[in-house]
This record gives C-alpha cells, sequence and structure tokens, in this order.
C-alpha cells in the first residue's frame, strides 16, 4: 500500500525512539536478605527452600534446605525458630510456619529415601571430630560434602549429644534422629562410639588428622549448694534426660520438684509426668515473663498439668519434703528473700540450673586458652592452638540445637579454608528486606495453619510425639504463605505496570531484564514490586 | 390567449409545440397543494413531450400562510430561473387571497385567470382584469368538486384540470397520467374523478364564452 | 430514461446509482429531500448493502462518513449553509486526511439573520479547506456531477463538494436523464483505498505532523487539486463519451467569440445569465458568459483563455466577501494577471433574491457602457438602506437592523420576484 | 491432597509462574501484543499509556486481533504518534477532539456494510475528549447503540494543553484554570457529571468502571465488552503524575488509593441497571490518596481544611453505601 505522505505512518516506528535517554534514575534487581534467613542461626536459605516447597517441588526444596542444615526432620521439631519471630509476613497477617514446612521436608525425605550427594572430588585431608552433637555432626556432614575425610569421636554409647541426651523423645521421637544420623554415615562419614578423647592431640595423631573439631557440648549438671538431709533424693536434670535413654529409666517417685526455670527443666518436668509423677512442681526464682524457657513450652507443660511455683527458692531439702522461701524482686528486677517460708512433699528434687563443659581433652594443649569455663575461639573459630577450632555448646553462645548447627558449618568453612592454607572470608551480607520494602498490597490474606497436636490423655502417659506434622495439602499452603521478601518469585509484576514495555521476561525460572533503552526510570516497578526485589539507583553519569 | 399550431405528434413526440415559453404562476395557502398543483402541471406537460420546470416560491411558509408555485413549460431545454414575473396563466386556489396579494402583477394581456370560487367573476369584482379583452377569465368550484371526491379541501388537482380545459395547453389524459404518477392508486382515481368533473365543468364555462 | 422529478430526487437516484456503502443525514433545508428520498432507498430495499445513519449534527455525520471511508467503505453526506459552518472542523480533516468522501451542498446563505434561501456564502466559506468544489448548473449536471465525482474523488484520494444552489436547482422540477445501473457502474469501479483500516494490514492514520513535514503534506493536497485540473476535465469527456451528454469540466464558455464584455457566474444562475445574453445580442450587444463548474481547484489557465479577448468582465457573485466584494473575482483577476481588461464585480442573489433576466440585462447594458461601479450590489434596494442608515445616526438604541429593514419592506409574501 | 489455590499472591499480581494460566492476566504473557508499543512519549509514570496498552491488549486478545481503534485528539494520541513514528499496533485513526464516537460508528458502519463481521471497533478518548467536547457524538452513538466500545481514560483534566479543568475534574483540584487561591481554592464542588451513569441512563448493553491499579478487574470487563455488539463504554481511571502532582512510581498506588478510598468505584451495568461491583479490599480515607496528589496539597496546608475534606469524605462514603463496596461476596 503506497500510503499517503506523513498521514499514514507504519506500526510500531516508534521503536526508533529510544525514550531511555530520559532516564534520571534507573531500576535494577537485587536480591535482597530475608529476615527468616537472616535470623536463622543455621544460616538456611528459608526463602530459598519454601520458593520450591511453594511450587510443591519438595525434593529440590530439601536439597537447598541441607545444603545448610543436615537434620530437617530434627530442627523441624527442636529448633526455637527465630526465622517465625523475624518473618515479615508477622506484619501482615501471622508468620509462615516455617518450622512446620521445616518439619514436612524432614519426614518426607526420610519417608522417600532420600540421600546426600557425594562430594565431587576427594580433597585428601582428614578431619576428627570431637563430639557426636548437633555441631560436631553438623561440621562432619559439610566437611565431608566438601570432600574431606572425617572422623567423629564421641563419648556417649550413641550420636546425637544432646538431640539424644538431653531433648525428651516427646519433642524428638528416635527414630527421626536415627535416620538422619544415618544419612550422615552413608555419606561415609565414621563415627566412633563410647571413645572419651582424653588428649585431642594424640587422638588427632591416632588418626592422621591434618584438623580437629572440638564440640563435647556442656553435660555436667551444674550444681548448687542447698542443705539436705542424708536421706534426701536430690539429681541433676542432665543426667535424668540422659538416664532416659537407657534400660533403667530414673525412679523420681511420686511427688518431683524441679528447681530452674530453662528448657531443661520444663523438659524433665514433663518428662516426670510422663514417668508417673502425680503432682510435678517447677520451683522458679524469678516471674513467668523472666523465665528463660520458651513460652511454648510452659504452655504445653502447664497444658500437662505441671504447676510452676514463681517467685521462690528452695532452702533445704528432707526426706519426702523440702522448703521453699517466697522471694520479690527489688527495682532492678533481682529476686530478694521475705522470709516467708513453705513446705512442699517431694518424693525427688531435680536440679535444673544449666550445665558445665568437661574441657578434660584440653588439658596440655599449648595456647589454648579457657574463658569462663568455654573454650576462647578467634573470628575463624580456631582455638589458640593452630588448627584446633571449637563450637557449639563448648564455646561462648546461646546453647540450642540450631545454634550448634550453624557453629558446625560456619567451623567447616573454615577448617577447609585453613586446610587450603587460606581464611575463609564470608560475603558481604545483602541488604534486609525490611517491612517497608514490600508492596503487601498483593499479597492475599491467609491466615496459618496450626499444627495439630497430641490429645492430653494421651501426653501424660506417654513419650509419644506432643506435636505433629502437617500432610502435603497444609504444608504447601502454609509454604504458598511466604512473601519471598527480598527475592523475585515471577508475579510479571514489573513486566506488567511499566509503561513503556521496558521489561523483558526472560521465562520461567530465569526472571526478568530491563531494557534501559526504553525505560524511563519512572519507578513504577520498584513501588509495585510485591517482594521488594528491584532497587532504584540513580543513573549513572 | 395565444395561438397554439397542432403538430404531427409523430414527428416530435409532442402533440403540439408553442410558439414561445408559457409561463404560470399559482396562488393559494399552505396546505392546498399549490407546489403539487406545480409539479403536476410540469409532469403533465412533460408527458405531452414538451419541457416543463416547476418550483415554489422557496420559503418555509406554513399551513396558511399565503404561498406560491411556478410553472414554465417550452419546446427547448428551460435555462431562465426566475421567479415567474409575467405570467401567461395566473390560478388563485384561494379568493379569500384577491384582496391581500398582488395576485395579478406582470399578467400578460392576452393571459388567463383561473379562480376558485363558486360565484363568477363579475361577482368577485374582478371584470376589470378583462381589460382589452384579450384575457380569459374563468371561476371554478374547485373546492366543492375536490371535497366531493378527494373529502378534502384540496382544489389544486380540479384547477390543474380546470386550466388544462380553458387553455388546452396539456392534454387531460396527461393531466390523468400525472396524478397517477404522483398518488398511490385508491387516492389517485379519486383526484382523478375529480379531474374529469372539474375538465368538464370548466369546459362547459368556456363554451358559454364562445 | 428521462423523467420529471425533483432536482432533491435526481441526485438521490445518482448517488444510489454509485453504490455508496455509508450515508449520513442531518436535516437541514434544503438539502433534507435528498437524504429523505436515500433513506427512503435505502429501507426499501432499493439500495442493498448500504447502511443510512441518522446522526445527531452535522459534525457527527461528516465524522462518521470520515470513519466510513477510512475504512475503507464508498462515503456520502449532504449538508447546507449553517450545517457546513457546524461540521467546517471535520470538512478540514476529511480533506487533510486524504478521504474521498463526496457531499453534496445545497447551496444557501448564512445567517445572522437566519435566511434559508440560496446563495454560495456557505461553501465558499469552506473554499480553501482542500475539497474539490463543482458547482451544478442544472438539475441534470447535478446527477452527473455526483458521478463524476466519486469517481474523482477516489482516484486522487480527495473528497468532493457537488454545489447545487438550493431551492431553485434541489426543489425544482425537471426533465432529468437518469443512467441505469450498468451505465454507472462502467464509469465507476469499486472503490480502492489508498490507506484503509484493517486488522490484516495495520496501519496509524492521522498521526500527529510538526514543522518537519506539515508544509510538504500541504504541498501534496495542493498538488492533488493541480492534478484535478487535467483529471476533471478528462472526467468530463470521458462521461460525454459513455453517457452523451456534456456535464462538468473546468467551465463552459457562451457565445464568448467576438464577446466584448463576459458574465462569469457560477451555478444556476447561468441559465438565466444566457437569456440575458440572447437578449442583448439582439440588441446589437457584443456579450457573452462563463460558467465555472470547479471552483476548486480554481482554473487560471482555462479562464484566462477563455477570458483575455473579452474588454471587460463582469463576475456575478452569490456571495459577499465582506469588506472586500468578491471571492470569485479574486480568483478570476488572478487568472488575467498582465491582460489589460476591466474587471468588475457584481453581488447579487444574497439570501435568495431573485436575479431576473430584466435586472441581468440592465446590468450587461451598464457594463458595456463600464458605467459600473468596481463592486455593484444586483437590486440593490437603495432607498431602504439609506433609510436605515438615518436612522441608526438619529437613535443611539436603534434596535435590531434586520427586524427593522423588514418592517419597512412589508409582507414577504406578498412580493412577486 | 485437597488443592491448594495460590497463595501467595493469590491472583492481584499480573501474572505469577504458579498461577494457572487461565488466572494470569493478558500482561503477563510475553506474546501479548503490545499494541502501545515502546518509544511513545508519555510522560514518566503515565497511567494513560498503561491503561490503554492494558485496554488495547486485552481487546486484542478477546477479538483474535481483529479491531480496529479510533482515538480522540489529547495526550493519547499526541504521545503515540509524533511523525514519523507510531507506537500502535493496532490498526488506528485519530481525526478530531470531539468526534472519535462519531468516527468510530462510521468505522463500525463500514464493517457491516462491507461484511466484515468479526471486526470488532474501539474508540477512545480523555476526560475532555469524551466528557466535553466528544459528549454530542458519544450520546449520538450510545442512542443508535452503534457497535463500538468507547474507552475513556480518565485522568480528570485537560493535561495535553496543561492542566486545564474539565467536567470530570473533582472538587477541589487545583488546575491551571482553578487555581488554589481565593476563598475556596481549586475546582468547584459542583453536582459533578457521572458519565457512566449518563451510558446507562441511555439503556446501552454493558457499563463499567475500571481501574489501571486493578488489571484482573479491566482486562475481565475489557474481553468481555470487546465481544459483546452494540454501544459499550468502560470508564477507566488513570492518574497523570503531571496533572496531579504525584510521584510517577505512585501511579498505581494512587489509582489503588482512589478505588480503596470509594471515590473512584469499581462497577459494571447490563442495560442500564448495576450487575456487578468489586468490592473494596483495605478501605482507606480518601486523606491517604488526597495527600499524595500536590493538586489537593491546599487542602492539607497550610491549614487543614476539614470541611472541605470531610464533603469529599462524604462523596467516598456515598459511592460506598449505594453501590455496596464493603463487605464479601
Amino acid at each position: 500500500m503506497d500510503k499517503p505522505f506523513a498521514i499514514t505512518l507504519d506500526v510500531g516506528s516508534s521503536l526508533a525512539n529510544k525514550t531511555g535517554s530520559w532516564r534520571t534514575s534507573r531500576p535494577v534487581y537485587v536480591d535482597r536478605l530475608p529476615p527468616c534467613n537472616h535470623a536463622c542461626p543455621a544460616g538456611e536459605n528459608i526463602q530459598g527452600w519454601l520458593y520450591h516447597a511453594e511450587a510443591g517441588d519438595y525434593a529440590a526444596a530439601w536439597r537447598q534446605l541441607v545444603l545448610d542444615n543436615p537434620f530437617p526432620a530434627i530442627m523441624g521439631r527442636v529448633c526455637y525458630h527465630p526465622c517465625e519471630g523475624a518473618c515479615n509476613r508477622g506484619t501482615v497477617d501471622e508468620a509462615v510456619g516455617i518450622n512446620a514446612v521445616e518439619r514436612f521436608l524432614g519426614d518426607l525425605a526420610i519417608r522417600e529415601g532420600w540421600t546426600f550427594e557425594p562430594p565431587r572430588s576427594e580433597s585428601g585431608k582428614r578431619v576428627l571430630v570431637v563430639g557426636a552433637g548437633p555441631s560436631g555432626l553438623s561440621a562432619a556432614y559439610h566437611l565431608r560434602r566438601m570432600g574431606h575425610a572425617v572422623t567423629v569421636v564421641d563419648a556417649g554409647p550413641r550420636a546425637g549429644g544432646m538431640m539424644r541426651f538431653g531433648i525428651p523423645q516427646y519433642r524428638l521421637p528416635r527414630d527421626v534422629l536415627d535416620a538422619e544420623i544415618a544419612r550422615l554415615t552413608a555419606l561415609g562419614i565414621a563415627i566412633v562410639l563410647d571413645h572419651k578423647v582424653t588428649d585431642i592431640r594424640a587422638t588427632m595423631n591416632e588418626v592422621r588428622a591434618d584438623a580437629a573439631f572440638l564440640a563435647v557440648g556442656a553435660h555436667i549438671g551444674r550444681r548448687a549448694f542447698i542443705p539436705a538431709g542424708s536421706a534426701a533424693k536430690m539429681l541433676d536434670a542432665v543426667s535424668v534426660l540422659r538416664s532416659m535413654e537407657s534400660a533403667d529409666k530414673p525412679m523420681l517417685g511420686r511427688r518431683v520438684v524441679v528447681y530452674g526455670g530453662g528448657n531443661t527443666a520444663l523438659d524433665v518436668a514433663r518428662t516426670a509426668k510422663r514417668l508417673g509423677a502425680t503432682d510435678t512442681i517447677i520451683v522458679y526464682r524469678r516471674t513467668r515473663d523472666r523465665m528463660p524457657a520458651h513460652d511454648f513450652e510452659v504452655e504445653e507443660a502447664l497444658q500437662e498439668g505441671v504447676l510452676i511455683k514463681w517467685l521462690s527458692t528452695i532452702r533445704n531439702v528432707d526426706a519426702g519434703s523440702l522448703t521453699v522461701e517466697k522471694m520479690t524482686l527489688d527495682e532492678q528486677g533481682f529476686p530478694q528473700p521475705t522470709g516467708e517460708l513453705e513446705t512442699l512433699a517431694a518424693d525427688s528434687l531435680v536440679l535444673a540450673l544449666g550445665q558445665d563443659v568437661d574441657l578434660g581433652l584440653l588439658d596440655g594443649v599449648p595456647g589454648l586458652a579457657i574463658e569462663d569455663g568455654v573454650v576462647k575461639v578467634d573470628a575463624n573459630m580456631m582455638t589458640g592452638s593452630e588448627g584446633i577450632f571449637a563450637g557449639g555448646d563448648m564455646v561462648k553462645s546461646e546453647r540450642t540445637v540450631t545454634v550448634g548447627v550453624g557453629h558446625g558449618k560456619q567451623a567447616a568453612r573454615h577448617i577447609d579454608a585453613w586446610l587450603r592454607g587460606a581464611a575463609h572470608v564470608p560475603p558481604p551480607p545483602h541488604e534486609l528486606a525490611s517491612p517497608e520494602k514490600l508492596n503487601s498490597w498483593y499479597y492475599s490474606d491467609a491466615p496459618r495453619t496450626v499444627r495439630p497436636t497430641l490429645d492430653l490423655a494421651r501426653r501424660a502417659s506417654t513419650f509419644e510425639e506432643v506435636v505433629h506434622g502437617l500432610d502435603e495439602g497444609n504444608a504447601l499452603f502454609e509454604a504458598r504463605r511466604c512473601l519471598s521478601c527480598g527475592n523475585c518469585f515471577e508475579c510479571d509484576n514489573c513486566y506488567g505496570v511499566c509503561p513503556d514495555n521496558a521489561v523483558v521476561k526472560l521465562g520461567p525460572g530465569r526472571r526478568y531484564a530491563f531494557n534501559y533503552d526504553y525505560c524511563k526510570g519512572c519507578g513504577i516497578c520498584a513501588s509495585e514490586c510485591p517482594c521488594g526485589a528491584i532497587r532504584m539507583e540513580p543513573e549513572p553519569t | 390567449m395565444r395561438p397554439y399550431v397542432h403538430r404531427d405528434a409523430a414527428k416530435r413526440g409532442a402533440h403540439f409545440a408553442f410558439a414561445a415559453m408559457i409561463e404560470i404562476r399559482i396562488h393559494g395557502r399552505g396546505g392546498q397543494g399549490v407546489v403539487s398543483c406545480a409539479e403536476l402541471m410540469s409532469v403533465a406537460a412533460f408527458l405531452d413531450g414538451h419541457h416543463a420546470q416547476a418550483f415554489p416560491s422557496f420559503g418555509s411558509e406554513r399551513m396558511g400562510a399565503p404561498v406560491m408555485a411556478f410553472c414554465r413549460i417550452d419546446d427547448r431545454p428551460i435555462r431562465l430561473r426566475e421567479p415567474v414575473v409575467a405570467p401567461d396563466a395566473i390560478i388563485v386556489c384561494d379568493p379569500t387571497l384577491l384582496h391581500q396579494v398582488d395576485l395579478f402583477s406582470g399578467l400578460r394581456p392576452d393571459g388567463a385567470v383561473l379562480v376558485n370560487a363558486a360565484r363568477d367573476i363579475e361577482s368577485l369584482g374582478l371584470s376589470s382584469l378583462r381589460g382589452d379583452g384579450r384575457r380569459r377569465l374563468a371561476t371554478l368550484p374547485a373546492s366543492e368538486v375536490a371535497v366531493k371526491h378527494v373529502q378534502r379541501v384540496v382544489p389544486n388537482v380540479p384547477l390543474l384540470a380546470g386550466l388544462a380545459a380553458m387553455t388546452g395547453w396539456f392534454e387531460l389524459d396527461s393531466v390523468l397520467a400525472a396524478i397517477r404518477q404522483k398518488f398511490p392508486p385508491a387516492i389517485a382515481e379519486r383526484n382523478v374523478a375529480a379531474a374529469r368533473e372539474a375538465y368538464g365543468m370548466a369546459r362547459i364555462t368556456e363554451q358559454a364564452h364562445d | 430514461m428521462t423523467e420529471q422529478i425533483e432536482g432533491s430526487l435526481a441526485v438521490a437516484r445518482a448517488i444510489a446509482l454509485c453504490r455508496p456503502h455509508v450515508i449520513c443525514a442531518y436535516p437541514i433545508t434544503p438539502q433534507t429531500h435528498i437524504v429523505e428520498n436515500l433513506s427512503e432507498l435505502v429501507m426499501s430495499g432499493a439500495l442493498r448493502d448500504c447502511e443510512f445513519i441518522n446522526v445527531e449534527s452535522e459534525f457527527a455525520a461528516l465524522s462518521v462518513a470520515l470513519g466510513a471511508s477510512a475504512a475503507g467503505a464508498r462515503a456520502y453526506t449532504a449538508t447546507s449553509s449553517q450545517g457546513l459552518l457546524f461540521m467546517a472542523e471535520a470538512v478540514y480533516n476529511v480533506a487533510g486526511l486524504g478521504l474521498p468522501v463526496v457531499m453534496t451542498i445545497g447551496n444557501r446563505a448564512i445567517g445572522a439573520p437566519i435566511n434559508i434561501w440560496n446563495d454560495h456564502s456557505d461553501s465558499m466559506s469552506m473554499r480553501d479547506a482542500g475539497w474539490i468544489q463543482l458547482f451544478a448548473e442544472t438539475n441534470q449536471e447535478a446527477l452527473d456531477l455526483h458521478i463524476q465525482a466519486f469517481r474523482l474523488a477516489e482516484t486522487l484520494s480527495c473528497p468532493v463538494m457537488v454545489c447545487m444552489d438550493g431551492f431553485i436547482l434541489t426543489h425544482a422540477y425537471e426533465r432529468v436523464d437518469v443512467p441505469t445501473q450498468a451505465q454507472v457502474d462502467a464509469f465507476l469501479p469499486p472503490f480502492e483505498p489508498r490507506q484503509v483500516l484493517d486488522p490484516a494490514d495495520p496501519v496509524t492514520i492521522g498521526a500527529m505532523v510538526g514543522p518537519e513535514a506539515f508544509t510538504e503534506v500541504r504541498y501534496l493536497s495542493h498538488h492533488k487539486q493541480l492534478r484535478a485540473l487535467s483529471l476533471i476535465p478528462h472526467l468530463a469527456q470521458t462521461f460525454h463519451k459513455m453517457f452523451g451528454r456534456e456535464s462538468g469540466g473546468l467551465i463552459r464558455s457562451y457565445r464568448t467569440e467576438d464577446a466584448e464584455t463576459i458574465v462569469v457566474a457560477l451555478g444556476s444562475v447561468n441559465g438565466t445569465v444566457q437569456e440575458a445574453v440572447d437578449a442583448m445580442r439582439e440588441r446589437g450587444t457584443r456579450v457573452g458568459s462563463v460558467s465555472i463548474c470547479s471552483f476548486r481547484p480554481f482554473p487560471l489557465a482555462a479562464l484566462r483563455e477563455a477570458l483575455q479577448r473579452a474588454k471587460r468582465v463582469v463576475v456575478l457573485e452569490k456571495c459577499l466577501a465582506v469588506g472586500l466584494g468578491g471571492i470569485v473575482s479574486d480568483g478570476v483577476r488572478k487568472s488575467l494577471s498582465g491582460v489589460a481588461l476591466k474587471g468588475y464585480t457584481v453581488i447579487a442573489g444574497l439570501g435568495g433574491r431573485a436575479i431576473t433576466r430584466e435586472s441581468l440585462m440592465r446590468l450587461i447594458e451598464d457594463a458595456s457602457q463600464d458605467e459600473l461601479e468596481q463592486v455593484t450590489f444586483l437590486d440593490l434596494n437603495a432607498d431602504l438602506v439609506c433609510h436605515e442608515l438615518e436612522r441608526e445616526a438619529a437613535v443611539r438604541r436603534s434596535g435590531p437592523t434586520a427586524e427593522a429593514l423588514l418592517r419597512r419592506v412589508g409582507t414577504v409574501a406578498a412580493r412577486i420576484g | 491432597m485437597h488443592e491448594v489455590k495460590f497463595y501467595q499472591t493469590g491472583t492481584f499480581t499480573v501474572g505469577n509462574r504458579l498461577l494457572p494460566p487461565e488466572l494470569r492476566t493478558v500482561q503477563s504473557e510475553t506474546g501479548r501484543s503490545n499494541s502501545l508499543n515502546s518509544g511513545h512519549r508519555a510522560c514518566q509514570g503515565c497511567g494513560e499509556a498503561l491503561g490503554a496498552r492494558y485496554a488495547i491488549d486485552a481487546a486484542m486478545r478477546a477479538s483474535g486481533r481483529r479491531i480496529i481503534a479510533v482515538n480522540a485528539t489529547g495526550c493519547l494520541e499526541v504521545f503515540s504518534t509524533p511523525y514519523p513514528e507510531t507506537s500502535w499496533q493496532v490498526p488506528w485513526i485519530h481525526s478530531l477532539f470531539g468526534n472519535a464516537a462519531a468516527v468510530a460508528s462510521g468505522v463500525a458502519a463500514a464493517q457491516r456494510a462491507l461484511g466484515a463481521t468479526d471486526v470488532r471497533v474501539v474508540a477512545q478518548g480523555g476526560d475532555g475528549g469524551t466528557t466535553d467536547i466528544g459528549f454530542g457524538c458519544l450520546s449520538g452513538m450510545f442512542e443508535r447503540n452503534d457497535d463500538v466500545l468507547y474507552l475513556c481514560y480518565d485522568n480528570e483534566a485537560y493535561m495535553n494543553t496543561g492542566v486545564q479543568r474539565s467536567s470530570a475534574t473533582p472538587p477541589a483540584a487545583r488546575t491551571a484554570t482553578t487555581p488554589a487561591v481565593g476563598r475556596a481554592p481549586g475546582n468547584v464542588f459542583g453536582t459533578g457529571k457521572n458519565v457512566p451513569a449518563i451510558a446507562m441512563a441511555h439503556r446501552i448493553p454493558y457499563v463499567a468502571t475500571a481501574s489501571v491499579a486493578n488489571l484482573h478487574d479491566l482486562e475481565r470487563k475489557v474481553a468481555y465488552a470487546t465481544m459483546l455488539h452494540g454501544a459499550r463504554y468502560i470508564h477507566v481511571h488513570v492518574p497523570c503524575p503531571l496533572g496531579w502532582g504525584s510521584a510517577p512510581a505512585d501511579t498505581v498506588k494512587v489509582a489503588r488509593l482512589a478505588v480503596e478510598c470509594g471515590l473512584f468505584p469499581l462497577y459494571e451495568a447490563h442495560d442500564g441497571q448495576v450487575t456487578g461491583r468489586t468490592l473494596i479490599r483495605r478501605r482507606a480515607p480518601v486523606s491517604d490518596y488526597l495527600k499524595l496528589q500536590k493538586r489537593f496539597a491546599h487542602l492539607f496546608a497550610p491549614v487543614r481544611d476539614d470541611e472541605r475534606l470531610a464533603a469529599i469524605q462524604a462523596i467516598a462514603d456515598r459511592n460506598v453505601t449505594e453501590l455496596a463496596l464493603e463487605g464479601h461476596d
């Protein structure tokens, strides 16, 4: 068609007009740090594995998860999930049930028999790990995946450390624990049990280790001086919980008093209940809000009939009874005696006042320093003694399974670097994806799923798991509640809301790119990105 | 009355030829069919084989207002577009106009006048129009004829037939044919009847003058 | 077949024979009978594959036609007077877009004072809009010009106005020869648009054009009209061959050979002018006349050729360029630049004032004596004008002029001519 | 396992890798027609450019790319077709400011006469070209029930000529011809001109309102309207950063707040009767909407004009009650 001059134009010819030249600031795609990842002591890429889980690709989700943590099924039960406390979804409705999904993935992996990929190549180096607890096993796992040969030595009869000897079965069924440990040995990690290391250097030479990681935990129950009659029955929580794993269960009697306010106190009290105690009383010096134990555990304990005496200390113990004194809090919040006394009937008293580390194996190791009863390590988690690293409860830290697992991972990286004669420099952390960076309007309302729990009658009498898991349906639901903070989940908003068609869609899994030939820099894409994965930057001049 | 010569119809398709152009002016009121009268007249002349031109006194007059229409007949194409200022014939559809409008201005000395009236020219006080006597003056009770046949006061068709009879400028058959062209059959036939009666009446008055 | 019918019906028949796809109608006197007849032809099924659209204004009427034409349809509408002014914006737009719409103008004066009778003020006001303007002398020519107009418009992609005098032609019963469908089909091929809105081959029509190309666009529309100067006579000849009638062309001369005085006019008045010419020739006055059919494009060369041997040219205009005189006269003078002869402008027939043979003969008489003003108003009632001027001089609150004049003239219907 | 509907963003985002295709918008597709292509000269963050591409792409999809578009004079026309370039991918014509509806009627008539029965005709104009100067032609098109879908992109003033007041300009808004000076700064509190309601009064087959802030809603309405026959009217709310004094990045946000506060209700009507409305998700006070726009700055500073803010809130409240825009379906 020979068209009339200037009156009629061929379509689409405006592509010749590069409006990108109008731009004074430009959008760029970024990956911001999701608060859940930020809060995870084990350094899990939670948003990363939820991304796969919400797509229903649980295998991929699990593989992503275990890059950081070899114990999803365990974590899904015993982790106190600080991730959920940090979750941005909390500002919309309720935090995503990350822990529940993690457990679902862990259980599914066990059911499906998923295993770890073996290392691509062997480094020829060997590392000795002392302690088969969360920290030690985690370190062993990561070192192994890096290609190093690993030998784990533990004093106990079975692997797992506090996961086995500190956490009651109703919170962590042992088949789950065994399954996830078995997966480690399957990876080629040698675990030597019932072997107490007394001279670390000697043991290192025995196994021809190039480096060692110490993670023996803190297993010595802390004692406190309480005047007691000869017939009085006093035990410490750690031994009680440990003996739960042996043939002969502890004899605590019908009336049990537990002294302390940590999670261990609650564990032991709830265990006593299950062992048949009619009344179980926790005696604690302060008030509930000052109690170190997690509130949900206190809640579960109270549901199960455990009684708690707040603001009380134990003055003395006799056979069959003990005396407590009422306390009051001073301005600084410290408990002060009132002189007001009360007698409690008690067949036994269990002390849950914290644990200490057995540092025996370090005697005579040159350069190694001890501080406040724990081993001193540098920024690379190495002790004063070259090639000997330490982590978990035996160094200064919060004593949880998850922190331990995290230490294991960190230590593994430093050890690996040290073995290569280098230093591990962690990459600079991404900018935090804080709530104001999101556009939450786009997220539909979806309240979180509540995990079903075992009914109280059965809880009182058995060690069955109290909290149940999710089925695939509600696990998927929960996964999809993730806002994918700071990380593109391909919602096409930027692609759609650009008035200049300056966004190129690269296809599934490949996200998008900006066409700066036409992008005028209006910034609508950035403000309409639900998850805050676009940042406006000044146009380079 | 201008003479006209009979010709051999076969030669020119026309029954006769005019020596010069004939111009007719029709006066009446809006609604009396003044314009249709001129149109029918031109169609009749056309059917007789002549050139004809009919047009109204262009305006937006409403019912009852005085209106005019014109018709020209000739044997060569008509180029003149001016209103008829010197008519060969004047038709007055409504005698009440006689003293309001300058009806007869420009009327040729040998022109014809046909007035819609039951009374005769004298009693209408128009005798003076005779001039030197060459003019033909006649009345026709066109409204009565119309009411009788068409049941409406539309004197146009009877007056047209009357003028045909009076002047012989168009054949009665052509007038009837024109009527049949313009109106739907039923109405056409009533008008045809009206035309026939009016044609007869006018012939009679004509003879009375001879 | 020859028939004795009203001019408006004759034009409607011609339009129908051109097989238009879309007809838009809005009533305004004296054009109305044309679209009334067309609506009957469409609704009765006599004219098939045609959309007849009753719009809400003249502005919409031409806009609908514009859209239809851009979509590849043969589009037609008609209007008069105020209607043409109300569609003015679209009039320029259709031409600017180069859409071959054909529009009949039932020429009528423009108010105020409101006046429904004939003159050329309406179409002349649109003379520079980019449309071709053809003026019809008779109803036969009006009919013929519409058939030629579609072919002209579609060949050039340029809209055409066919102008016919309101009432004088639109309402006149005359003998016309209405051609057969076969004849018209042979002359007018189906519409083959140069630009069309087609989803299968999308284009953008009506882009914004800045200083960088606007002049060129305008030049090209001028160029179209220059091409029309040769195409119009060519089509007239072709038409003559196929229909056996002379219609259209740029200009027509009447007894101009040896004429000392030549009267130039547009439209139906030429018939009366020729009567006057004959009468004056009988008295021995060497006079002739030229009828301009194509006012846009303006036939400079043809006029020069027709007029240059005369002693004087009298341009009879049915439109007053207030404050100047005549619009046509300017063009005629331009055509004669460098030729030494006298030129007179005569303003006549405004608002339906009858132009009589008598007045024209007097005019020609005066002209041949060179006793004409540069600008003359034919049959101007000087007493009336003088009296009004005096009245206005006397009283400040003299009130509306038109009404004052009417009171003095008396009942319009009582006057003849 | 029971069917889990997509919760992460529900169906509020443009698309999503996890949404079933039928729940994604046309805009999420790499195959979308980009009817209004890159390189146009609209301002940064132009809501009209967005609305026009949304609407025409949806119409293109619904009709199988068989549409012809007519455009009134205005920003959209000027920024999309500066010689020698055009951004349109569809057959498109611009004629005049006030005749888009009539030109479209002509195009539609041509399709009927030429037997192109599958071609759908769309007319588009701004609020000036629709509610003011083009109103006569629009009403005529409605009254004849011509087969045209008319899209009004309402940015509430004459933006092309530099932000003058139109009959769609909201009360109290500052424009170049309703400056923020004097006793009652900004636009008058008139009775307003509710063109969707006027369209409904013509009893045309379909009338709807839509917003660039609710893409799914907009596309559904346009796609549906495209395939209906007879006269159809969709009034699309498109913010203008320049004229409203809002941040270019906030274009969609501002539009969203207009809907959420009740000042721009989303509804649809068949044959003159309201048959559906889009519920407000998170009701916001009108001040949230107004304070993002400089054209309303005089309502907040130097002193807060509580009286007129209340009057505007009352308008929003009336919309919400009349159309029952709160609650659940």
